[in-house]
């Protein structure tokens, strides 16, 4: 759009700050993200350990943990996520209000984890729900979950809101709610959300070359 | 008077004849405002007062057993930690000591003592979040669970620093424990036993004498001694209603029976009983702590070198690990008793006739972790 | 804090002559004897123990559910007793394990077993719940998950698993859904399970 | 408290009667004013962090994911694995893949053609590190590592796994200390036989001793 940065740099160095209009408002909504209240299991403790003093989330204003989707911006899917609990994540994500972003946080929100073998647990929330955010380990320490609401800001701070390139919420045709899975006689109906579960093709090198 | 302790006291409140159009169903969870995990209550309300409660579990049901009989006896250990996830060490000794049971290993004396000091570490941090969180289901989210963290972080640096991580220990072994304590370790807990306890006089001037506290928590969710004992009800929630029934002194494990200390008992079993019964215990924890740091063996820490079922005194109750051994290197069965599971059997009994607030606060005063309920 | 168990074996033999009640050995080094007990008087052992003046044992502690589709290996882990004859039945079996202790005398566990007659349909097994409130719940999950029926249970429904689901998963032939469609780095079991979604040359 | 009494000991009861309504209220909030003043100036109360500035110092043994140690400067050659996959079998939650790099006639080579971790699945719990015996595989402390990439982001393969001795020693300085003492005392047994093999080729002039192999050992 041909801003002059060196002329906003002089600007603010005279107290007085330009910016677009698009990155006023990416601005806001990166800095006060407000997370859903909502642990599932063991990374829920370190979630809240990054909330109490010594990490404290505060700073970065996502210290507001709403109890309620409605008022939340920001879902933490912190723990395994379990086949009886799916259909209720799925939920309570179609029933925060847009713009809504998602952290799993831990290998078992993003696979799995330790217990993907398990009858019962869902191979990752991301088979149901968009996933903006990845942090790997288990539990990871709470600086990782930190380091991983960096990472959610510089991302919405590149959103935009106008153009073929806009983010999902600001495009009148995105889509805001998912089919919520239902319980069936051996697993959920449907297994995944075909339309944003897509994983990559393995192509495995096997020990005489190369072969699919 | 009840004349079975297993009569179950469901159809005693019910008054006959009750209008069931005119009750309410509420369903608590599993996502819910307070910090006991995904955990479900489907509760009946006539008016404010609870007719009936029915808990619903399965909600992180990760089929623990089911993974650990199909690996090896070592690789279910760093999963142990996952069960209890606020006190992963007191899980990993359970299920070493039933494997050693199951195989008849012996464990050196300086590995005894280290695995007494990382239990009872344990035991504080468990209880200490208890408090914490119990305060945030009354209301005070904040003040209490955030020194109660504070002191919990001081902890998972001393295990950081030994066993390489904050929470998952994944630490003790079959016949000892991993490896031996790092230089300067033991001062470092000997400094935090010194300064636990001005932090437990803290904690109990804020609680205490709290009119709200005590006009939450006294004389609710009591029951007879009989009937907990027949429920399953273990740990501090039995000892809150003056059962003398600690399996470190009952059937002393480890090396227990060295141990000067005492059973803090209740007189009512009250919400009120529970969190001081908690207070006092991590007391009796630091005298055990105190002790076992002072002398601390010098030896090894690992032994070089069908069908069992083991207990230890768990932060929140008997924890026991029942296996089956078939002679392969994977268990046949691998059961794990949980005791936040059962001693939630009668928690429709302690809520019947009570307000719906004080559903969360008997919740609270159980003290669950749903790694452990569902497994 | 062990129990006798070969001197209550007799005892209960004396008190009631009718039961069934069987002595099982453990040969591992633990030494955890137990009690076979015929799944029909089930109840009225159990009301015996915990009501007896000198035994109170007032806790039972844990139920688990044992598959056994090979009725040998039940028997090789607990041993019947000399002179007791094993009988297995064939075609496998499931088994309900109780572990009672006496919080008054501080003595357990006594171990208890009552075994369903097959695998399919005759999984019956009398509940106890009327006299151990603690074996609700850890019924329901046996029920749930190995799927013996415990006739008499108040409340007898799926606990950990959805309502909607039929199968009993923690049986040894249970086969789990097959989701198998990124594995990365599968090896030895999962790749056999995930090789059907590679995509072929 | 009197200790030697008895094994039990009972919980103070509660106040009898509220003396005057509030005060334990007033008690509480005495101790909730005391830890605010005292954060401004006490040190033990100036608990938080600020993390991207300043970090909370990581223990040595702290562990997060695996990395493969290499020797010298070149990553393939000096790589101390050698494929023998005892990580893969033990490994609990099955992240590891090894593919052994074979030679034409299906010999191994003793080094891995493929090893990928899924970081995704990774449980931290370090057994990998423990049962390798060829000090190859340890855990790493790097902690940062959120990604938007769900599926490569968190596939790592042996490029981004390897990493040299010297990360090592600046990790655990203890630990890698005892292990390159280790490793240098077997290999200067392995040159003290190989040279005493030697010594017994060059007298025995009749027979061909065959060379035997050596690895791309560190010198």
């Amino acid at each position: 759009m041909g801003i002059d940065f060196n002329l906003v740099a002089d600007l603010k160095s005279h107290g007085v700050h330009v910016t677009s209009f698009e990155s006023l408002v990416n601005w806001g909504r990166a800095s006060s993200l407000w997370p859903l209240q909502f642990g599932l299991a063991c990374c829920a403790i370190e979630m809240i350990a990054a909330t109490m003093a010594r990490y404290d989330m505060a700073r970065f204003g996502a210290e507001v943990f709403r109890p309620s989707p409605r008022q939340a911006d920001l879902m933490i899917v912190a723990g395994t996520v379990t086949k009886k609990m799916a259909p209720q994540v799925v939920r309570l994500y179609n029933q925060m209000a847009e713009p809504k972003y998602v952290i799993a946080m831990g290998a078992c929100a993003i696979s799995g984890g330790p217990f993907k073998d398990g009858y019962n647990v869902l191979k990752g929330i991301d088979r149901f729900i968009p996933v903006d955010v990845v942090i790997p380990g288990c539990p990871p320490r709470p600086e990782a979950l930190l380091d991983g609401l960096l990472t959610l800001r510089a991302i919405i701070a590149r959103e935009k809101l106008l153009g073929k390139h806009r983010a999902r919420h600001a495009d009148p045709n995105g889509t805001a709610a998912f089919p919520v899975p239902e319980f069936g006689a051996h697993d959920l109906e449907p297994t995944a959300n075909r339309e944003i579960w897509n994983p990559p093709a393995i192509v495995r090198e096997s020990e005489g070359g190369t072969q699919a | 008077m009840i004349s079975d302790p297993a009569t179950s006291l469901t159809s005693a409140v019910l008054a006959p004849g009750a209008d069931d159009d005119q009750l309410l169903h509420v369903s608590l969870g599993p996502q819910h405002p307070s910090t006991h995990g995904v955990f479900r209550m489907n509760v009946v309300l006539d008016g404010e007062t609870v007719v009936r409660l029915k808990p619903v579990f399965g909600y992180l049901h990760r089929n623990h057993e089911k993974i650990a009989e199909g690996t090896s006896y070592l690789a279910s250990m760093p999963y142990t930690d996952r069960l209890d996830y606020i006190c992963p060490l007191s899980n990993n000794w359970a299920y070493a000591q039933a494997v050693e049971k199951l195989a008849g290993i012996e464990v050196p004396e300086r590995a005894e003592f280290i695995r007494v000091i990382l239990g009872e570490l344990t035991r504080l941090i468990n209880h200490s979040a208890f408090a914490g969180f119990i305060l945030g289901d009354m209301g005070a989210w904040g003040s209490a669970l955030m020194y109660a963290f504070r002191e919990r972080e001081k902890i998972l640096d001393i295990f950081e620093e030994l066993t390489g991580a904050r929470m998952m220990a994944n630490f003790m072994r079959f016949g000892g424990c991993r490896n031996d304590l790092p230089e300067g370790w033991s001062a470092k807990v000997s400094r935090l036993v010194d300064d636990y306890g001005p932090f437990l006089d803290e904690m109990e001037k804020f609680l205490v004498g709290n009119e709200i506290l005590l006009s939450r928590t006294l004389n609710v969710g009591s029951l007879p001694r009989e009937v907990l004992i027949n429920g399953g009800i273990t740990g501090p929630m039995l000892r809150a209603a003056g059962v003398p029934y600690d399996i470190r002194k009952v059937d002393p494990y480890g090396i227990y029976e060295r141990f000067d200390f005492r059973i803090p008992l209740g007189a009512t079993g009250d919400c009120y009983d529970r969190i001081m019964i908690r207070f006092l215990e991590m007391r009796e924890s630091l005298k055990i702590l105190r002790q076992a740091l002072d002398h601390l063996p010098d030896g090894p820490i690992i032994h070089p070198k069908a069908k069992i079922r083991n207990f230890i005194e768990g932060p929140k109750g008997e924890l026991g690990f029942h296996l089956i051994s078939d002679g392969t290197t994977r268990p046949y069965r691998y059961r794990i008793r949980p005791p936040s599971f059962i001693n939630l059997t009668l928690i429709e009994d302690m809520c019947l006739g009570l307000d719906l607030a004080d559903v969360v606060i008997i919740l609270g005063s159980i003290d669950i972790v749903l790694g452990e309920v569902d497994r | 804090m062990s129990v006798a168990t070969v001197t209550l074996h007799e005892r209960l033999r004396a008190a009631l002559p009718n039961a069934g009640i069987s002595l099982r050995t453990n040969p591992g080094p633990s030494g955890q004897h137990s009690l076979l007990v015929d799944a029909a008087d089930l109840p009225d052992v159990c009301r015996f123990l915990r009501d007896t003046p000198d035994l109170t044992f007032d806790f039972l502690s844990n139920v688990s559910g044992v598959d056994w589709p090979d009725p040998a290996k039940a028997d090789a882990v607990a041993a019947p007793a000399a002179g007791e004859g094993s009988a297995p039945p064939t075609g496998g079996f499931l088994e309900v394990i109780y572990h009672l202790y006496s919080t008054r005398r501080r003595i357990g566990p006594l171990v208890l077993r009552a075994r369903t007659i097959d695998r399919a349909t005759r999984v019956q097994i009398p509940s106890v719940v009327a006299v151990f409130r603690s074996a609700e719940f850890q019924e329901r999950e046996i029920f749930d998950l190995y799927g013996v029926e415990f006739t008499g249970h108040p409340d007898l429904r799926r606990i950990l698993m959805w309502d909607e689901f039929v199968d009993h998963p923690m049986r040894k032939d249970y086969v789990a859904p097959d989701d198998y469609e990124y594995e990365p780095t599968p090896h030895a079991a999962v790749l056999e399970k995930a090789q059907r979604h590679y995509v072929q040359p | 408290m009197n200790t030697q009494s008895s094994s039990t000991t009972k919980p103070p009861p509660p106040p009898a009667k509220w003396s005057v309504p509030g005060i334990g209220l007033l008690k509480g909030m005495v101790v909730t004013a005391k830890n605010m003043i005292q954060s401004y100036y006490r040190k033990e109360r100036m608990t938080t962090v600020q993390y991207p500035e300043e970090r909370v110092p990581i223990s040595p043994n702290f562990r997060n994911f695996p990395f493969l140690c290499y020797d010298g400067e070149d990553p393939k050659a000096g790589l101390r694995c050698t494929a023998c996959t005892i990580c893969e079998t033990e490994c609990p939650p099955q992240c590891i893949y090894i593919v052994i790099e074979r030679d034409e006639n299906g010999k191994s080579l003793k080094r891995p053609k493929v090893f990928d971790i899924d970081v995704s699945v990774c449980m931290n719990c370090g057994i990998c590190a423990e049962v390798c015996p060829f000090d190859s595989i340890y855990m790493d402390g790097e902690y940062e590592l959120s990604t938007q990439d769900r599926f490569n982001g968190l596939l790592f393969h042996l490029d981004r796994l390897s990493k040299p001795a010297d990360y090592h020693l600046k990790l655990r300085p203890v630990e890698a200390g005892e292990v390159a003492v280790r490793r240098k005392a077997e290999v200067d047994k392995k040159r003290a036989v190989q040279a005493a093999k030697e010594a017994k080729a060059q007298t025995d002039k009749d027979k061909a001793t065959p060379e035997p192999i050596t690895k791309g050992e560190p010198a």
